[in-house]
């Protein structure tokens, strides 16, 4: 395994420690495993707090900040958070008007919150639930888990939280999240395995001239495997995916995200981008805002994830509203 | 069963845990995400901690401490259904030390809300696949005359025998559901470690 | 080879026109390779021009935009622009005021830039050289082409665009250019080799359990192999190595970047960061400010590098001045 | 040597690029950057285009418009170096064609410049070490009364054995010599390029 860490058992909270050290503007509770604002937030504000496994960086805790999450709860490595995490997170960012969690559709992370979102309310917070699920790949709900939380994540913390910021109520706040994750579909192609601290080694083994179809962020494999093709070819096969659900029929602007997986340079990212943009045109959408980088990562993995969420003035927005996190920073 | 059985109950699971964290981990890593080993080693690392300076006043109290250790120290999907089990199996029990039988009906009851919380039907591959042959075999035992280590015995051989036979199985629930009929081949991490849980039972009642 | 592309050959063309339609605030000249500023600049504001071989993103392009470069020109991967690039950069930004070349010391670089050079002043444009060489791991310059350009590179185009934009002359801008790189030392760790899209193949094998200790961002070995070493192990050697420097002697407070190579995850440099911030403050010097994340990458290697600037007041005010670039954004 | 000639000769030295591309590449990834072979390629590419429809006056000018669209074209090492070569040479060309000896003294040009260019000394393992024995061997072969063809065959030779020559030598300029140490064993992608330009010129020269 090469990877920079001292022991596998401590990359977490090396980790926070050095999130702590690079971003003086987030309160980083390295013991209790919480990323906050460091500074005051106003009183009164809906406050929004997400949380999942580590591995994923810059999500949750580089999204942390004005205009966007309140806290962030890292689990170990692939693993959900616990629900004591996501309670005192609530707990310490409760502004007095309730509290949206914002939770990728995973077993371990729809119990966990579960759990969570009783003992907040158990406190006397309200609290709402968003529930993010954008994963084309996986098709049939009843024969799975459902679909899985990807790239959306970062569209539905920045519009929720731009929207919270503005003052709008809890119900409005949650509502509006879970409006973005219901336009919002992802796609993602892997070129190699991603190996956890745990494990020591690759998740998978992939022949030279082959990638994973339908992969999602844990480093499990895909729904598939196919010849690798050109960029052409992947994002047109990634794209027929994401158009061919019915809530994106009919799109003319379209938010945006060609998301590394972690080992895969910007370079590959911007030619992914230039076929995406391409594509998307030849088919009558137009991208009104976009996002190339490193987002929503599976830690080493090799590969990208594309993201369309359907858009309209108010949604773009509420993405143009300001934001001061690590990983985003705009306006203001 | 009394405290000290219970007690040493865990310690063996923490102790099968630790023995076997690298097999879970490449279990959960052929069609997971990698993390199962880790996170039952972590969780029973905890217990065994707050076990130390913990006196309960009885068995019930214990696996209801168990339980809430769990789901604050793992996290995953492991957690909270393990965590749910021990606390609704030790809810489920009398503040008297429990027979076999009251054992029997509480483990039943832990099943029931792993059932209920996780949705997973017999079949899904996952541990509810290891968990229902070994109270059905632990029935029998009991009701063919064994005592608690015997039943815990056939359990635990039934649980092994139901991890084993979710190899064929295509996942439907949990994150190697996924894969789709890329899960068939596999054993199921989690059925693999409830295996371990009554594997520790039998270890720690045939000391007795 | 496992990249997402077309052919290796269009590589740098579709990034080009990926990264036009990601950020309508560039204005990227596919064609002639010149990405520049898209809105008015100041008149009389002193230019700056950087450049170099593709394949570092974001650098150069990913800093173009106000607070730090109005153009930069990227040459084909790992390959020096030409005289001509830069020309058509040059007096396409000129504002009257001069230009600044930032050239990073390789020689390619460095003898295509001093014929544009010529071929500016032939333009009647006034030019100043800064040359970036913070590399400590090549030591003995009158054996070798001098130290590399590296990581320092990001210093010097964000402190001397923040002097510029604020209205400093030509001389005073080269100058406080020139400062920083005189003041910034870098040190890289390479896990794997990078995979040039023409080569097709690693550039060196490196066993499972080594690493390679000195290395550039042009994929090529370092000056030796060493056994894997624990994060800790490995930010000591870079720090030891950086701060023998006499120009670091005494420095009390730091810029410092923690800089991912292309293929290595945030999560491993927050770890490294963590090293660098608990070790140097060890050493008496405090972190004023930092970057973490990938700024000057190789591709897809992984690795790490650290660069160290030794900082005052006046440089850190420059530091946070605004900048508006698709890498680095903030203020304003 | 006349226009026609030199045409064939920049023809050869694009044929013997392209074959040989990934060669210098290979030679590029272990020392350097890997990207001699396309650098190279690129060049030529360019220069056989600017030649269609070029039609110079003189041997002098073709061969300043091959080192200029050199220049404009491969960026790198390379291409300022191996431009000012052929600029230099061009330059120092009468008018006329030039016979061989003149040829030879245009080149010797063409090696001051890439010297003065890039500073590197004979043995700093790089194109000079290919460079300067093709035109010792060049000069040896005029003096011996070879003609032109012979006194190509003989530099090509000599630069191919100068390119094989550095693979013990430690690199002092350009990207191998980051190595240090580590550069020896390997042969030097620029002087092989180099002996590629020589044996082009000797297959341009033997077709008449
Ligand atoms: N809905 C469910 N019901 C019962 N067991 C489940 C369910 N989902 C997952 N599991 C069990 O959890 C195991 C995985 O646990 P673990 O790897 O620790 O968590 P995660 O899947 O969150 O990474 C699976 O092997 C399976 O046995
Ligand atoms: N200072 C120099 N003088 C002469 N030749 C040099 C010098 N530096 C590099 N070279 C030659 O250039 C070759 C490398 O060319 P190329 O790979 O195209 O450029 P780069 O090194 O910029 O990637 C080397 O193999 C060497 O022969
Ligand atoms: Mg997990
Ligand atoms: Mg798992
Ligand atoms: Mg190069
Ligand atoms: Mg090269």
């Amino acid at each position: 395994m090469k990877k920079f860490l001292n022991t596998p058992e401590s990359v977490l909270g090396d980790a926070l420690a050095g999130l702590a050290a690079a971003h003086p503007r987030l309160d980083v509770d390295v013991a209790a495993r919480v990323v906050r604002r460091a500074g005051a937030v106003r009183a009164g504000k809906v406050a929004l707090v997400s949380g999942g496994g580590s591995g994923h960086e810059p999500l949750h805790g580089g999204f942390v900040g004005t205009g966007m999450l309140d806290a962030a709860c890292p689990g170990e490595i692939f693993t959900s958070p616990v629900p004591d995490q996501m309670l005192a997170a609530a707990t310490a960012v409760d502004q007095g008007a309730g509290v949206v969690l914002i939770v990728k559709n995973y077993t371990g992370d729809v119990l966990n919150f579960r759990m969570a979102a009783e003992l907040v309310a158990d406190e006397g917070i309200e609290v709402r639930t968003v529930l993010v699920d954008d994963d084309v790949a996986v098709t049939d709900s009843t024969w799975t888990a459902g679909r899985r939380g990807t790239g959306a994540t970062v569209f539905v913390e920045k519009i929720a939280g731009a929207l919270a910021e503005q003052g709008a109520g809890l119900d409005e706040v949650a509502a509006a999240g879970r409006r973005v994750n219901e336009l919002s579909r992802s796609f993602a192609v892997a070129l190699t395995a991603c190996t956890t601290p745990a494990a020591g080694k690759p998740g998978f083994d992939l022949p030279e001239d082959e990638m994973e179809v339908g992969v999602g962020i844990h480093g499990e494999p895909g729904r598939r495997r196919e010849k690798l093709g050109t960029a052409r070819r992947i994002v047109a096969e990634a794209l027929a995916a994401i158009l061919a659900e019915p809530v994106l029929a009919g799109t003319d602007q379209a938010l945006v995200m060609v998301n590394g997986l972690g080992g895969t340079p910007l370079i590959e990212l911007y030619v992914l981008f230039n076929e995406v943009s391409t594509q998307l045109a030849a088919q009558g959408v137009t991208i009104a805002r976009s996002l190339v980088g490193n987002y929503v990562t599976s830690l080493d993995m090799a590969g990208a994830s594309i993201t369309v969420c359907r858009a309209d003035e108010q949604l773009l927005a509420l993405w143009d509203a300001p934001v001061d996190t690590p990983a985003l920073r705009w306006g203001g | 069963m009394d405290i000290a059985l219970a007690r040493h109950w865990v310690q063996a699971i923490a102790v099968a845990m630790d023995e076997h964290q690298d097999r879970l981990t490449q279990l959960d890593s052929a069609i997971g995400d990698a993390d199962h080993g880790a996170n039952m080693h972590r969780g029973f690392n905890a217990v065994l901690a707050t076990q130390v300076s913990y006196r309960p006043d009885s068995v019930s109290q214990l696996l209801v401490k168990v339980g809430s250790t769990l789901i604050s120290s793992v996290g995953g999907a492991s957690g909270p259904l393990y965590g749910t089990a021990f606390r609704a199996a030790g809810k489920a029990l009398p503040g008297t030390d429990p027979d076999a039988a009251e054992l029997l009906a509480a483990l039943r009851a832990g099943l029931d809300a792993v059932r209920e919380l996780g949705a997973a039907a017999p079949g899904d591959k996952t541990m509810v696949d290891a968990f229902l042959p070994a109270l059905d075999a632990f029935e029998e035992e009991l009701r063919a005359g064994g005592d608690l280590a015997a039943a815990a015995a056939r359990a635990a051989r039934a649980a092994e025998d139901g991890a084993r036979a979710t190899v064929p199985l295509q996942a439907r629930k949990g994150r190697a559901s996924y894969l789709g009929p890329r899960s068939i081949g596999h054993q199921d991490p989690g059925a693999t470690s409830t295996a371990l849980v009554f594997g520790a039972l039998a270890t720690a009642a045939a000391a007795r």
